[in-house]
């Protein structure tokens, strides 16, 4: 025994199962309480728009002209009708599915840009001052022109709106890629990773994005429910998705017109996206936490 | 013998985490009187800096003395409200930390922070406090005061904000130095700089000094007494010449014998095995028994307590020394220094 | 290891001409150059076949670029570095590919030099992967062995670096650097920010290593205890200059320049006996963007002369491989 | 500082240049006869061509780009196709109202941001926090419309605390102040928000901090602990935001001026999109744009005065 | 410069009466959604700018709004000498808010302005058939026209033809500042925020009641509504539909409501093939359920099946049930029978007013019929230029009708002459264009009507449009004041409004 122990090198100073990161960065995750009610709340409405078929209770774009503008909790619509007499919790549900690929394209989208640039921007010194420069226009171009251009050309739809939105993110994203690039860039790793003959793309995409990968998350998640904000925007500005498509946005933007004799076409779309924009929002803040490796001890 | 300064009983210093709680400091107890260096040594994360943390009051959020006293000129501090600890500090106790980089704060003058304890404990004016704090300057030795004094600590160089750091710390003249391994930032030429300069305002000012490090040049340089830790725990205490001379500890020899020695060429170095355990490891009888060479299966079932040996204030927590040293009941050891 | 004896010439493996290396300063409106960080101002010197050279130096003195230099990593400003009787400065990435198996670099804090995100294993598997044509099998099979050769299981394979401690973590960072079996190991302060223990450790681990397969290495430290245990020569840098360079016997015995001497009696020594003469240095390191004229040390050394103001000194050989750069070499403080 | 100022101002010339590009372009890919709008919907082929004519339309579209760069170089920076008013002075009259707008709202968010941040922060994790968090989620989630609508409904026709609409009281004066209170706390919310989160975030980095140990260490009170020690510092990243922000900030007015019937730039830029206004959109947007760079100046120079780390010389 | 120091911050000063007659409580505010664009008649033709110059400008004619009879204004009489000459006498006595006088040199000088191709008027096509226009005296005119202009008398109460001061249009920008004859003089204009008009005290026919009257810039429509609930205005027009139930509910106000000559109506797109299928047209129209919708507005919408609207000169009773009545049973057979649901059909809206409501409502009913539609919603400029390029399957289109007069409806809108312009149906029937040139050319009030109805049948009948409502005209006032003259247009004169 003792001469086992004298052979025994170093013991791992936490001596712990092999855990995958994700798997902690979960487990973490979960145990901040504001972030598990996030994670729920994401995990419902995803279900609510996987399910929307057979969670919703009517037709969501089925008229009734008779039954319309039914305030919430009459019979046979529990939320209510629009002034279309269409099922505002129908639409609610289908309006998930919408909203949130609408979010997710829009933040993909972006995220492809935005890393992208960042990533170029940061690493390679020549390429940042132009870059940047372009970051900074797409910065100081009114976001809302932008949008109305995109969409007067190419088009009104669900996708073109995702693109606008999308937009939007780039100059955020690239900034914060490029911050963090800059940063990794100096690490010592990195120089390892040359010292061993590595090369540029191998560097960019092994190594420095992996380890970008928490502030882009992070971007990531804060930016989808601003993402579904800005439809709601978009369509008060009638650029948003096509009638009688159920999307939040477009439900609170014409909902509006309605906000003194049925306020709760507004109310319902509007605290589904306060609930998502918040959900997202406290799982950023949670994941943010979660990713820091300062946070271990604690 | 001079009197004692501060004294240090059974203290556990505990951390709420993530796995539950986790003792950093487990049952030490020293003392250090008036113009004496004590030297606490040990790996990193022996729990050096959270036992000066502790004495000063200052431990993380999640920190918490769980038992023990610490004692402040007989008085216990450990458990003084906030308000009354607060003004403790800077006046009886200060400290000056690792790092001269981080330490200071970035965006306040080098004359604004060396003021403000002079304002704040002194309650003199700002012209008062500025002329005083020259003196300061000029005392730990650095040239042109006057201009430093409306410079950012960006604009000085490491040696000289560490210099800012201890004469921030002396501004009141505390009775007890806290220093959390002043010198390992620096270089070897600015280092032997600012151990003369320790050691003589100690002279000067008769305190006590509480020096934490894990070089063991340095220990040699300015310790009256040294007390090596090991996870958490003391394993040996005596004056800086028993340490180096008389080592009894296997731990203190292991490390005496990792530093290589620049003036005997032929010297080999003879490493300890192995490395730290964490916090959260169970480990049952001697802390440093899977290390040990000479372990025992008594080392691996109980934990030894303190023996003191023939030199007068050497205390080593041992089973080897068990059949030639008489046990000590912990904090008897402080009465007989 | 090496006996620096004129009959027996060892062999050159690398040998350094007039290397300097300058960081462009920019600034104003138009972000000009307005001057240059002289990092590394005209080092010359050889490296023999299965020696350790030390380098040390105060913090900013460029020793760090030195090394990155050698290696490629850092355009040189000016200057030649040729490796087995090639020059190597103006290659291509491609083409230095070879070198880049000779020539391996450890790297100071252990934690940063490992991707944090990468499996220990798979940044081993990565080497093999960038410079050889191995099976998945292979590469695993040598990453094992590796793992095996600086003390490390199999089971380590699949952790991250953050499950390791300080000391198997430059085990890994040490296996890394002789997963292709170089000849030249560039070690930038390798065990600096080890505990005492782990750096006795690691520097036997090293030292076996340097036995096992015949390597050379640039052993760049602050530590002067830790040079003169672990090397053959010594190499003391001021400046982004080279003041002095001989064999750690020689040097350290009889160190003639100045600063070498304010060196090594500045080094707190781990004994209660032994009481040698302190020679402080007055003042802080000058700032390399703005170097003294004449000799870079004039400002802080207690012998100088006007001389040394204005006249930059020769590196000179004074005794058989002991080099310094002082006007008045030899003269004890 | 001059050297910034000035390298700043030539990177706003190429920004501009690229910006005016950029919209000249995109209005004249985009559907949408400026022509038609003109002359409105009875207007026969002949009296559009009239219109085209007479607005310079037909030209070729580097001829149309070239003349106005070359005149917008001058400082002329054309006519209304609609109400044939000069630009600059169509923008000179709404300007000062978006600035109002855009300065009121960013002290709205300021004040509630910073102060929402630092409860959080210093009372981390306690109900507090957790209130304060989700009333920062709540407001960013809150669209403009939908909150100035309530704000209009609730303070200004049921309580008449402050008028519906307007702005055109000086600032200085009480119903200057009143008229900008309810569309200042519509823009400045979702800023407020996004300030608190980041001041949260960054105060609780800043107060692990080893010099705020060391302001401990000397016995400072913990008054002054948090603000000169560790206020200070944790603006840095909160000025980012702010800038930022007020970036947004001028270009999001729209809504708002919409929804308070203010006379602002943003309110311009969208009607002259609507009516194909070549001449203003270009104007406003590079207004904007102008004050987007000027605002990031002003946030870097303010670095200079938070952080005498950071110099630009 | 920023005229209109007015503030706008004193909510409960100005229906709180009782404090007092003091200049800036006599202010009457009209909230408008959009500016001006100017305020010169002859170079702006829309609604907003209308509003103003109407009550600046004085036209020769004005039609009756109880009567719909065309009466003199300017002018004193007319007479037609034959079919292309009529001689005007204008009234004496009358002068410009710039001091000088109203004469026939004037009126010349207005139109031949008007015409002037140079000047690049929008609406220079209201005189296009006039020849000449000569001075026979200082009070009348002569004008020829080159060919019988029937709807002549509409033209000329036409906004756009209100007489202008020659000499201030020399010395002056008309369009920011105005010169005309008409009951209130213009003050200032901020753009963007308002527009001020005070009294004119001079007026020939008696000083308005109102001494200030101010045009404010509230682009969103239910702030509007709440600034008149606060009393921060006085006016608006043009009430949403889906607001009218918040606008009873309010206490302070009194709404007015009009049948108008708007008209709303779907239309196909005349030149693609599948639209010139008579059968397919038929369907569509069986599967509207107009009556459906039109009680969706609230009571802001007349049901009828002609194009030419009950308050449209031209109109006949007999038109309003005459096209294809609702029959979804029907529509569905027909959909069947030819296989309509195999191919989706775009519709075309503008998003804006109830365009909207209109294509969800029909796309509904459409698809309830068998159809497969998809919206495409537009915003403005861009739908009037993809429905001008005949860019769609079917769309919404509406028209209000300024003259009352259903030539100018069925002229601009479906005469084959326009299709890429106007005609943005893309209508083009032969026997149709015939029948409008002739109630174009025609004098004879009587004759022209009859050939009006039969138009309006011809298209009725083809199913060429599916009219969806007239439109009724709005406004809501404050109580406190009274004697709103509202035309069924949608225009309104405030000169006999006064206050308590
Ligand atoms: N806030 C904390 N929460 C939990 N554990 C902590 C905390 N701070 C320190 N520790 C743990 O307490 C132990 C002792 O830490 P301490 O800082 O005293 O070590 P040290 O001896 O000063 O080491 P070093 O030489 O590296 O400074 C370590 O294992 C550390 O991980
Ligand atoms: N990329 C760079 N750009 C500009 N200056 C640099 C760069 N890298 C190093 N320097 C400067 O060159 C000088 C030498 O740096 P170097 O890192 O080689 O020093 P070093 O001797 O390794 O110091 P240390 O002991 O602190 O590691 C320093 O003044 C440093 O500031
Ligand atoms: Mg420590
Ligand atoms: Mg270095």
């Amino acid at each position: 025994m003792t001469n086992a122990v004298l052979t025994t090198d170093e013991r791992a100073p936490v001596v712990k199962k092999k855990e995958k990161v994700y798997v902690t960065t979960l487990k973490r995750l979960l145990k901040n309480k504001l972030a598990a009610i996030g994670i729920i709340i994401i995990l419902l409405q995803i279900g609510m728009a996987i399910f929307a078929p057979i969670i919703a209770t009517h037709d969501p774009i089925k008229q009734d002209l008779i039954s319309s503008e039914l305030p919430m909790f009459s019979e046979g619509h529990w939320l209510g009708t629009d002034n279309y007499g269409r099922d505002v919790w129908s639409r609610i549900v289908h309006g998930a599915r919408i909203s949130l690929l609408v979010g997710i394209t829009a933040v993909s989208l972006g995220l492809i840009g935005g890393v992208t640039l960042g990533l170029l921007g940061g690493y390679y010194k020549k390429l940042d001052g132009i870059i940047m420069r372009v970051v900074d226009l797409l910065f100081s171009f009114p976001g809302i022109l932008l949008a109305m251009l995109i969409i007067a050309v190419l088009g009104t739809s669900l996708v073109n709106v995702a693109i606008a939105i999308s937009i939007w993110s780039i100059p955020t994203c690239a900034r914060i890629v490029r911050g963090s690039v800059l940063s990794i860039k100096q690490k010592e790793y990195i120089m390892a990773m040359k010292s061993l003959g590595a090369s540029d793309l191998r560097i960019m995409i092994r190594h420095i994005l992996p380890n970008a990968f928490a502030p882009i998350i992070v971007f990531a998640t804060m930016r989808m429910g601003t993402a579904i904000l800005s439809t709601a925007s978009l369509s008060y500005l009638g650029l948003g998705a096509q009638p009688p498509t159920p999307e939040w946005g477009a439900m609170i933007a014409q909902g509006q017109d309605y906000m003194w004799t049925s306020p709760h076409l507004t109310i319902v779309p509007g605290i589904a996206i306060m609930l998502t924009v918040f959900a997202f929002n406290v799982v950023g803040d949670g994941l943010r936490d979660a990713l820091d490796p300062n946070m271990e001890i604690q | 013998m001079q009197e004692t300064l501060l004294e240090v009983n059974n203290l556990v210093t505990e951390f709420r985490t993530a796995d539950g709680n986790v003792q950093a400091v487990r049952d030490v107890s020293f003392s250090i009187a008036k113009g004496e260096t004590l030297c606490i040594v040990g790996e990193s994360g022996c729990g050096k800096s959270i036992t000066s943390l502790s004495v000063i009051g200052l431990l993380p959020s999640n920190g918490r003395i769980a038992n023990g006293e610490v004692k402040y000129e007989g008085k216990p501090i450990h458990n003084l409200p906030y308000e009354q600890m607060r003004q403790m500090r800077g006046t009886k106790i200060s400290m000056i930390f690792q790092e001269p980089m981080t330490a200071l704060n970035p965006v306040l003058t080098v004359g604004y922070q060396l003021r403000e304890p002079l304002i704040l404990h002194h309650k003199i004016k700002k012209s008062e406090a500025t002329k005083q704090g020259i003196e300061l300057l000029k005392q730990v030795g650095i040239p042109y005061p006057e201009k430093r004094m409306n410079q950012y600590p960006h604009e000085l160089s490491g040696g000289m904000r560490q210099r800012v750091m201890i004469a921030m710390a002396l501004a009141c003249h505390p009775g007890l130095l806290i220093a959390d391994e002043p010198t390992t930032a620096l270089d070897v030429t600015i280092q032997a700089q600012i151990l003369d300069l320790i050691n003589e305002l100690k002279e000067k000012l008769n305190m006590g000094i509480m020096m934490v490090t894990h070089d063991m040049g340095v220990v040699a340089e300015v310790a009256d007494r040294v007390m090596v830790m090991y996870a958490g725990k003391k394993v040996e205490e005596g004056p800086v010449a028993a340490i180096f001379d008389n080592p009894k500890h296997p731990y203190t020899i292991g490390l005496l014998n990792s530093v290589p020695n620049i003036d005997d060429p032929d010297f080999e170095l003879e490493p300890i095995p192995g490395s730290l355990p964490s916090l959260h490891e169970q480990i049952h009888g001697c802390r440093f028994h899977p290390r040990c060479k000479f372990a025992t299966d008594k080392c691996r079932e109980i934990a030894p307590p303190e023996f003191t040996t023939k030199e007068e204030g050497h205390v080593v927590s041992c089973w080897l020394h068990e059949e030639v040293e008489e046990e000590v009941k912990h904090g008897h050891l402080v009465a007989q220094i | 290891m090496v006996t620096l004896s004129p009959k027996s010439e060892p062999k050159i493996l690398l040998e350094l001409k007039g290397v300097k290396k300058y960081f462009p300063i920019k600034g104003g409106i138009l972000k000009r150059v307005q001057g240059n960080v002289k990092a590394v101002e005209d080092v010359s010197l050889q490296l023999y076949e299965g020696e350790s050279l030390g380098v040390v130096g105060e913090s900013g003195c460029g020793k760090s670029t030195l090394g990155r230099a050698i290696l490629g990593l850092e355009e040189l400003t000016a200057g030649k570095i040729r490796f087995r009787d090639e020059e190597i400065q103006d290659l291509k990435r491609k083409e230095k590919l070879k070198f880049v198996k000779e020539m391996q670099m450890i790297f100071q804090d252990p934690y940063a030099s490992l991707n944090p995100r990468q499996r220990i294993g798979h940044a081993l598997e990565e080497v093999f992967t960038m410079h050889t044509n191995m099976s998945a099998k292979e590469k695993r099979a040598s990453v094992i062995d590796l793992l095996n050769e600086v003390g490390l299981k199999e089971e380590h394979f699949d952790r991250y670096p953050h499950e390791f401690s300080g000391g198997q973590r430059q085990r890994i960072g040490i296996a890394r650097a002789i997963a292709l079996n170089p000849s030249f190991v560039i070690c930038d302060e390798a065990v600096s920010a080890l505990d005492v223990s782990v750096q006795a450790q690691v520097l036997k681990l090293l030292k076996t290593l340097q036995e096992k397969y015949q390597l050379s290495y640039l052993f760049i430290s602050h530590d002067l205890g830790v040079v003169r245990y672990f090397c053959d020569r010594v190499l003391v840098m001021y400046l982004g200059t080279t003041v002095e360079l001989g064999t750690v016997k020689g040097l350290f015995a009889d160190p003639l320049h100045p600063y070498t001497q304010a060196l090594l009696s500045a080094i707190p020594r781990p004994s209660v006996h032994v009481n040698t003469k302190r020679i402080r240095l007055q003042g802080d390191l000058p700032n390399p963007a703005n170097p003294p004229s004449g000799c870079p040390f004039h400002t802080r050394c207690p012998i100088a002369q006007d001389v040394c103001k204005v006249d930059k000194p020769a590196w000179q050989e004074y005794e058989i491989g002991h080099f310094a750069a002082c006007h008045f070499a030899g003269t004890k403080i | 500082m001059i050297a910034l100022i000035v390298r700043r101002a030539v990177q706003l010339v190429f920004l501009l240049l690229g910006i005016s590009f950029l919209v000249f372009s995109s209005m004249y890919i985009a559907p949408g006869d400026p022509a038609t709008m003109v002359g409105g919907a009875t207007a026969t082929e002949s009296d559009l061509e009239a219109i085209r004519d007479n607005l310079g339309l037909n030209d070729p579209f580097l001829v149309q780009y070239g003349r106005y760069v070359k005149n917008a170089a001058q400082g002329d920076f054309g006519y209304s196709y609609q109400t044939k008013q000069a630009v600059s002075e169509a923008i000179s009259i709404r300007f000062p109202n978006t600035l109002k707008l855009a300065i009121a709202s960013m002290i709205v968010a300021i004040v509630i941001g910073i102060f929402a941040g630092l409860i959080s922060a210093l009372k981390h994790n306690s109900w507090l926090d957790v209130t304060s968090t989700t009333f920062a989620l709540a407001g960013i989630s809150i669209p403009n419309f939908w909150l100035g609508a309530i704000l209009i409904l609730v303070f200004a026709v049921n309580l008449g605390w402050f008028p519906v609409g307007g702005l055109s009281a000086p600032f200085y004066t009480v119903d200057g102040i009143k008229q900008l209170i309810l569309p200042a706390i519509t823009l400045g919310t979702g800023s407020a928000a996004m300030i608190a989160r980041m001041a949260r975030s960054s105060m609780l980095e800043v107060i692990k901090a080893d010099y705020v140990r060391t302001a401990r260490a000397k016995g400072v009170k913990e008054r002054n602990v948090i603000w000169i020690h560790t206020l200070k510092n944790a603006m840095i990243p909160v000025i980012t935001v702010i800038g930022l922000n007020f970036g947004f900030l001028l270009g999001g007015t729209i809504i708002t001026e919409k929804v308070f019937a203010i006379n602002g730039v943003g309110r311009l830029m969208i009607d002259a999109i609507a009516m194909r206004d070549f001449p203003m959109v270009q104007g406003s947007v590079l207004l904007v744009a102008t004050l987007f760079v000027v605002v990031n100046l002003i946030v870097d120079i303010v670095y200079t005065f938070i952080d005498p780390r950071i110099s630009y010389d | 410069a920023c005229g209109g120091g007015e503030s706008a911050s004193a909510p409960k000063e100005s229906d709180g009466s009782a404090s007092g007659d003091t200049a800036s409580t006599e202010t009457f505010t009209y909230a408008s959604t959009s500016d001006v664009v100017g305020m010169s008649p002859i170079l702006t033709n829309d609604s907003v700018s209308a509003n103003i110059t109407e009550h600046v400008y004085e036209k020769l004619f004005e039609r009756n709004i109880e009567t719909m009879e065309f009466e003199p204004q300017l002018a004193e009489s007319y007479e037609i000498k034959d079919d292309n000459t009529w001689v005007i006498k204008l009234k004496e006595g009358i002068k410009f808010h710039d001091g000088t006088p109203f004469n026939a040199e004037a009126v010349k000088y207005t139109f031949d302005k008007l015409r002037d191709p140079a000047t690049a008027a929008p609406r220079a096509s209201l005189l296009e058939p006039v020849d000449t226009i000569t001075v026979i005296d200082e009070n009348t005119v002569e004008i020829k026209t080159k060919y019988p202009y029937g709807a002549f008398l509409a033209s000329l109460s036409h906004s756009n033809a209100a007489i202008v001061s020659p000499t201030a249009d020399q010395a002056q920008d008309l369009m920011k500042e105005p010169v005309g004859t008409g009951p209130f003089k213009f003050v200032s204009w901020t753009s963007g925020d308002q527009v001020e008009l005070e009294a004119n005290e001079e007026y020939w026919d008696g000083a308005p009641d109102l001494k200030k009257v101010v045009l404010k810039v509230v682009p969103e429509i239910s702030t509007a509504i709440s600034m008149l609930q606060a009393g921060e205005i006085q006016f608006i027009d043009n009430l949403p539909t889906e607001q009218i139930k918040r606008l009873e509910a309010m206490e302070n106000i009194n709404i007015e409501k009009k049948e108008g000559t708007p008209v709303y109506y779907l239309t196909f797109n005349h030149s693609r093939e599948m639209n010139q299928d008579p059968e397919f047209r038929e369907a569509v129209a069986a599967a509207i359920d107009r009556d459906a919708f039109v009680t969706k507005l609230n009571g802001l919408g007349v049901r009828s099946d002609s194009v030419v609207g009950p308050q449209v000169f031209g109109y006949d009773e007999s038109a309003d049930e005459a096209g294809t009545a609702y029959d979804v049973e029907a529509a569905k057979a027909l959909v069947e029978k030819n296989g309509y649901g195999d191919k989706p059909i775009k519709l075309l809206t503008a998003n804006r007013d109830n365009f909207i409501l209109m294509a969800e409502i029909v796309q509904a009913q459409l698809t309830e019929a068998g159809f497969k539609v998809e919206i495409e919603s537009m915003e403005w400029a861009t739908f009037l230029d993809t429905a001008r390029g005949g860019e769609y399957d079917i769309t919404f289109l509406s028209w209000s009708n300024v003259t009352g007069d259903g030539s100018e409806l069925l002229y601009p809108n479906f005469h084959s002459d326009n299709v890429g312009s106007s005609n943005r149906a893309q209508y083009s029937n032969p026997e149709f264009d015939e029948l409008v040139v002739q109630s174009r050319t025609t004098i004879d009030q009587e004759e022209r009507k009859a050939i009006l109805d039969k138009a309006n049948k011809v298209m009725i009948e083809d199913n060429a449009v599916v009219v969806m409502y007239h439109g009724i005209v709005t406004a809501a006032m404050d109580k406190a004041y009274s004697g709103l003259e509202l035309d069924p247009n949608g225009k309104w004169t405030l000169k006999n409004v006064t206050g308590e």
